[in-house]
């Protein structure tokens, strides 16, 4: 058992290092470009040198490379101070791109995955609707065939990047009559087609990371179909399983470093609160927390390095790390005493941010990407195998299903 | 055996609970929230005139004199409605702290104002990040005039008149001062919170007239008497959000379905929201607790501060937080309800003192109970 | 609001006081009687004296007292050391008598209620099965008609003070082609009768509080049943509401005085644990679950002394308490460090007794009665008026629902 | 990246298990947990002949010179099946201690018996309930003869070498000390506990013959270090106890029906064990860091060991505990074998250390790593 890299890891780490440092953009290079630009000056940068998607194969603008690979490419590049791109591409890339991989012709995968590998499109992922939440094929949002085309009515939510995506990829009920999973089709569209509307949703912390996205009579031409009429809920599988990979535990600025310091900073009864053992042993519970999630991690990465893949285990990361999160952030106001309810941007980093920014957007990942409840259902069905819930709707036609409305 | 509100408290309750359902919806909330008021102005002028300012002064100084069993009532539906008002820090800081040990002069002068809502007051006594202490407190006073900056205060940008912690006149360790913000010495700005349906402000006191509110070198002393008072009436305040809180949640687990079935009959969401009402109902039985202590000076009472100050915050943190969880992404977002009690449960949670600071104290009073 | 009693109260409280006191049985009276005919002696004395069961109407032997003045009337007799009935007869008088109180027949009622009153016949409740548990309706023991009769086959767990009772209440399956809760029937049983076998089951404190009851070929006549055939469900809810009232919250002698007084006694850091913030957090968290039980007991006594009766919400009393304990005797271990390992009824009762014992008792605690989660369920379900789960055995003959088995 | 046991380890692991599966079936934890058997001496002969006991001994005095991954390894098994075994005591604490500071003539004179498992050994320092303190420790030393009392010493009344804290012969603080019980001025007494499947035993001291172990004064320090070494060993033991736990609840779980299914598909029930899983991985994966710390003497040792010790305890505690409530009645009596792992998760919890003290050591270490 070691921290260290295999020789062929060390070899690669070596190389991923030699070109990131010998190519990271000068200043001068990113002269006059805005973040967004800036990112994917980069990231066609690395395109260009087969060092973009690198787990993906070479004839789709990838690398070829393993799985620990890229992870240790990701390490090396997140050592540098380079232009971020990944806020951008990370649903076209880590949902889209492995979606189309599977299910796409060999056509579409030539027209499509090179340019999400450079950047040079955008895609978004559409899935969510207003109904649905947890229950996700719950979804509605009608498509009709029409000719060759497929007309789509109905909403989509919590859409990231909608409003800069050149393509969705999206699931949609072609057919109500029948159960719930059977009756779904899955495409991608054009974001730019007539009938669509784009809505920003702000979100309690203020920002607006999400959109709602209508559909009013949108064409699809069948081409844009992925797998069989019916067969959606398998192929948005696909998608799912590459939504969970990606979202991972989530290092937040919140954490045992960050809390430490501000009790060594304010005071308790007129000593540091870090001499407190109050503060004391709620730091250790959540530093084992935190150290376990580091750790389990490494345990996943050594899997990787030995090729195998993660599993459903990989949920705890989320769970764990936001509520844990979300107490320490609560933890860290209480300890400002007063002066906790001030949050400016403007001013002190430790006391007038980060803890107020952390507490008011933690609710957030506790939702998002799979609730906490959903993050144990999948643990208790998935690892430890128990049963599922008795279903009421199972084997109901979807237009049967009890919906409150 | 009457552990109960009377009749006549409980019918304040209700006329307070029906009077905040038709003139505080959450979009009186939303509309502070979001705009530039300070505060709902025109609420104020109502509840002023209903006499919830005035709830415990008595009539010779303008007020109705009724109990504190009253004011609780009022301060928990004031919770409920997460109502976007001063009255928290006008009435159970300032006007609390001036009925306990403010002159005859200083009672004359301005609790029939502070009844009437025509004046709202504040106590500062933060001067930065952390805990205060006595020895830590920079604000001095000379020649009559006090100096100093209190950071944070709550409804500091609309108090006209503020109770503020200073060291003695006489080196005599902490005294409380009244000062009234009309002159051009005491400068406030609002400060930018988690919850801008209240007002914080920062303020600087530059040798601003001031007045020694009750005896010098006692300042601290006077300090913590006000907050346990303050700490029961927060406690209800709180409690009321709680509420407000879970009876959200159950209804939307009730509305919203899934699978099939509404969430409510999930065990996950079942379980939930039963402990927030577990929470709930042992955090409101110390609240009468509290109430009971405070309305007779029991010498429990800082014992019984504690303990409801305690069950109230993390009964209101438990409940905001699982009834945004509850809600799942909508409850997410700016504009569902859910954010208001998930940002008020913090600010009043750090109010008069956090959690923690609490429980140092329950265990230093339940010596002192025991006793 | 007060802690005073209403002029009323008062009154009945110094009656009751002064009887107690008056009557209190001498040494000299109890002189060579054991524990058990202790309380039997006093329980005679009390009901002679029409002090037994008061709530009860006066033609049963009781006292036609109102529920607050019940109450009035323990808080009494707790102040004083009297010899302890309690534990021998409250299943009979908390559980069995309102049952036939309700459902049994004027001779009846006056040929069994006085006797349950004065302790001269003790009772048992039978109605929990290996394979019910929580399930309580999924009971399989089953009674069959013969004549008059009915023959009983079967096993009843968890019955406390089956060796010792006279008579046993017990629901029974008499038909199990209908669903599960229609095809239960009521009734009560010579405990003494042929056939019954009662085996003591030994719990993981060391104790045996509890029996497990065997039935062959048991004849029970049929006027000993109470109710109509297939409403034993009925029936048997009139048992157990009452059981729930009478569980309550349970004060332990791991509370937060103990706690305290352990943590002046040992040290942290050579300064008593008194002085750890650490210990004083979990202190006073501990205190004010409870202070709010305590109180919630309170403003429950308080809606009694109005005539209320107090509902579903005291089920809180015990979830809270039970869990609370446990963590509480778990802490003091701890703080006792390597010495915590002793338990030792002969030692120091603080060091070696009180946590442990409590420690090993508590987990039956977070089961009997309903477990935590049974508990959280009703007050979902009872209060917040949230839905039931999903019932798979519902509309099902019982002998088709799944068992696993 | 290589954070894993490679194939020859995890071998002796699965070996350790189907030996124990073999040959420490619950029937055997019973039986010693009921009968009088100090301990279950036939099941030692056969762990000491597989050469658990001479894991890490370096092969020049009698072991076969394995690392402590092997060790803690075999730790997680003894858990697993609850072993009724001084292995702990005698390896961790008393092997380790003489492995660490012996001189050349004790480790040749003891730590070939201790690997042959001819000899077992234990470390005592506790004297009386509550944390033991330096200045505390009333077992003194003159004319190389030891006096004093110590309690609930694990293994006592089994272990034939004691490795005692007592104060420095020269007034220096304390010293570590061997001790053999072989003498009649040595007097053990078994206690009765909440773990009788284990043995502990108070034992009296009377001028018995001692050897300094280590240097003089320093016995406090050497109790440090082989406490956090015996952590992390500690740490995996509990580990195994809580996912025999987890096991035992999820198999329940799938053959219990009520309400016509399994109880395992209640969502109670099915979050409950997600939450034992996340739990136990989490201490896993924290136990992980701690045998590559104690493995290679990494500086971070301390603070690995606590946070092993600490996520471990946690772990144990929750999943001993809601096995029983799992199972519901049937969990609670005797006749079941949930009450095993609920006794010895409190037991072990105290061994080296209350969750509290680590909390504290953990702070303390992370300074120093950080430095």
């Amino acid at each position: 058992m070691d921290f260290e890299d295999s020789k062929e890891e060390a070899a690669f780490r070596a190389e991923a290092r030699d070109w990131l440092i010998s190519n990271n953009p000068t200043e001068e290079e990113l002269a006059g470009l805005d973040e967004f630009q800036r990112g994917m000056f980069w990231q066609k940068k690395k395109a260009d040198a087969g060092w973009a998607c690198i787990r993906w194969p070479k004839v789709y603008g990838g690398r070829d490379a393993t799985e620990m690979q890229h992870v240790i490419f990701q390490q090396e590049e997140a050592k540098l101070d380079t232009p971020n791109a990944h806020q951008y591409l990370h649903i076209g890339q880590g949902m889209a791109g492995p979606t189309l991989m599977t299910w796409a012709n060999d056509a579409d995968k030539e027209r499509f995955l090179p340019d999400l590998a450079s950047g040079a499109k955008i895609w978004c992922q559409l899935f969510s609707e207003p109904a649905g939440g947890s229950d996700l094929a719950a979804l509605r949002t009608k498509a009709e065939p029409d000719g060759d085309d497929w007309i789509v009515n109905g909403q989509k939510i919590w859409t990231s990047g909608a409003h800069y995506s050149d393509w969705g990829i999206l699931v949609l009920r072609t057919d109500p009559t029948v159960a719930k999973h059977k009756g779904l089709t899955y495409f991608y569209v054009d974001m730019k087609s007539a009938g669509i509307e784009i809505k920003p949703i702000k979100q309690i912390s203020g920002t607006s990371e999400f959109n709602e996205v209508y559909f009013t009579n949108v064409r699809i031409p069948d081409s844009q179909r992925l797998g069989e009429v019916g067969q959606g809920w398998q192929v948005s599988l696909t998608t799912l399983m590459n939504e969970r990979a990606n979202i991972g535990s989530g290092n937040s600025a919140v954490n045992f470093d960050s809390l430490k310091a501000l009790a060594q900073r304010v005071t308790i009864n007129g000593k540091p609160a870090i001499e407190d053992s109050a503060v004391r042993a709620k730091l250790a519970s959540w530093y084992v927390e935190e150290a376990g999630l580091k750790f389990t991690a490494q345990r996943s990465l050594s899997a990787l390095s030995k090729g195998d893949l993660p599993g459903p285990e990989n949920s705890i990361g989320k769970l764990v790390g936001a509520r844990k999160t979300q107490d320490m952030a609560a933890f860290a106001i209480d300890l400002l005493e007063q002066q906790g309810v001030e949050w400016d941007e403007a001013k002190d980093e430790f006391v007038s941010q980060l803890f107020q920014q952390t507490y008011m957007g933690i609710p957030g990942l506790r939702i998002a990407g799979g609730t906490d409840e959903i993050m144990a259902n999948i643990i208790a069905e998935r690892v430890l195998q128990l049963p599922q819930e008795p279903r009421m709707d199972k084997g109901m036609a979807f237009s049967d299903v009890p919906t409150g409305a | 055996m009457n552990f109960e509100f009377n009749e006549e408290q409980q019918l304040v309750r209700d006329q307070a609970r029906g009077f905040l359902n038709t003139n505080c919806q959450t979009s009186v909330v939303r509309r502070v929230l979001e705009g530039n008021e300070l505060y709902a102005q025109d609420l104020w002028k109502q509840i002023a005139e209903l006499g919830w300012t005035a709830t415990t002064i008595p009539e010779e100084y303008g007020g109705i004199g009724l109990s504190y069993f009253e004011l609780a009532l009022i301060a928990e539906e004031l919770g409920r409605a997460c109502a976007p008002l001063p009255f928290a820090s006008s009435v159970y800081l300032a006007t609390e702290a001036i009925l306990s040990v403010g002159s005859e002069a200083q009672k004359l002068e301005w609790l029939p104002k502070l009844a009437a809502g025509e004046v709202i007051g504040t106590l500062a006594y933060s001067e930065g990040p952390g805990e205060a202490r006595p020895e830590k407190i920079n604000t001095t006073v000379s020649n009559g005039s006090l100096s100093g900056v209190k950071r944070a205060v709550p409804g500091g940008d609309i108090a006209s008149v503020i109770c503020v912690l200073g060291q003695s006149l006489q080196g005599n360790g902490t005294s409380m001062y009244l000062v009234s913000t009309e002159s051009d010495r005491v400068t406030t700005n609002t400060i930018k919170t988690i919850d801008p349906s209240l007002n914080y402000a920062d303020i600087s006191f530059e040798n601003a007239h001031c007045e020694l509110l009750g005896e010098d070198g006692n300042g601290w002393e006077i300090l913590q008497q006000v907050l346990d008072r303050a700490a029961v009436l927060y406690a209800w305040e709180q409690l009321g959000g709680a509420e407000s809180s879970l009876e959200m949640a159950r209804n939307y687990s009730l509305e919203r379905y899934a699978f099939g079935r509404p969430i409510g009959s999930f065990q996950a969401i079942k379980h939930k929201l039963a402990e927030m009402f577990v929470k709930n109902t042992l955090a409101r039985s110390n609240a009468y607790y509290g109430a009971w202590a405070l309305s007779t000076n029991a010498k429990e009472l800082p014992l019984a501060a504690a303990t409801a100050r305690i069950g109230s915050s993390q009964a209101y943190y438990y409940a905001s937080k699982e009834n945004i969880q509850t809600h799942g992404g909508m409850g997410y977002t700016w504009e569902f309800d859910c954010q208001f009690f998930y940002r008020r449960s913090k600010a009043l949670a750090i109010a008069v003192g956090s959690e923690r600071s609490w429980q140092d104290k329950l265990i230093n009073a339940s010596d002192i109970a025991a006793a």
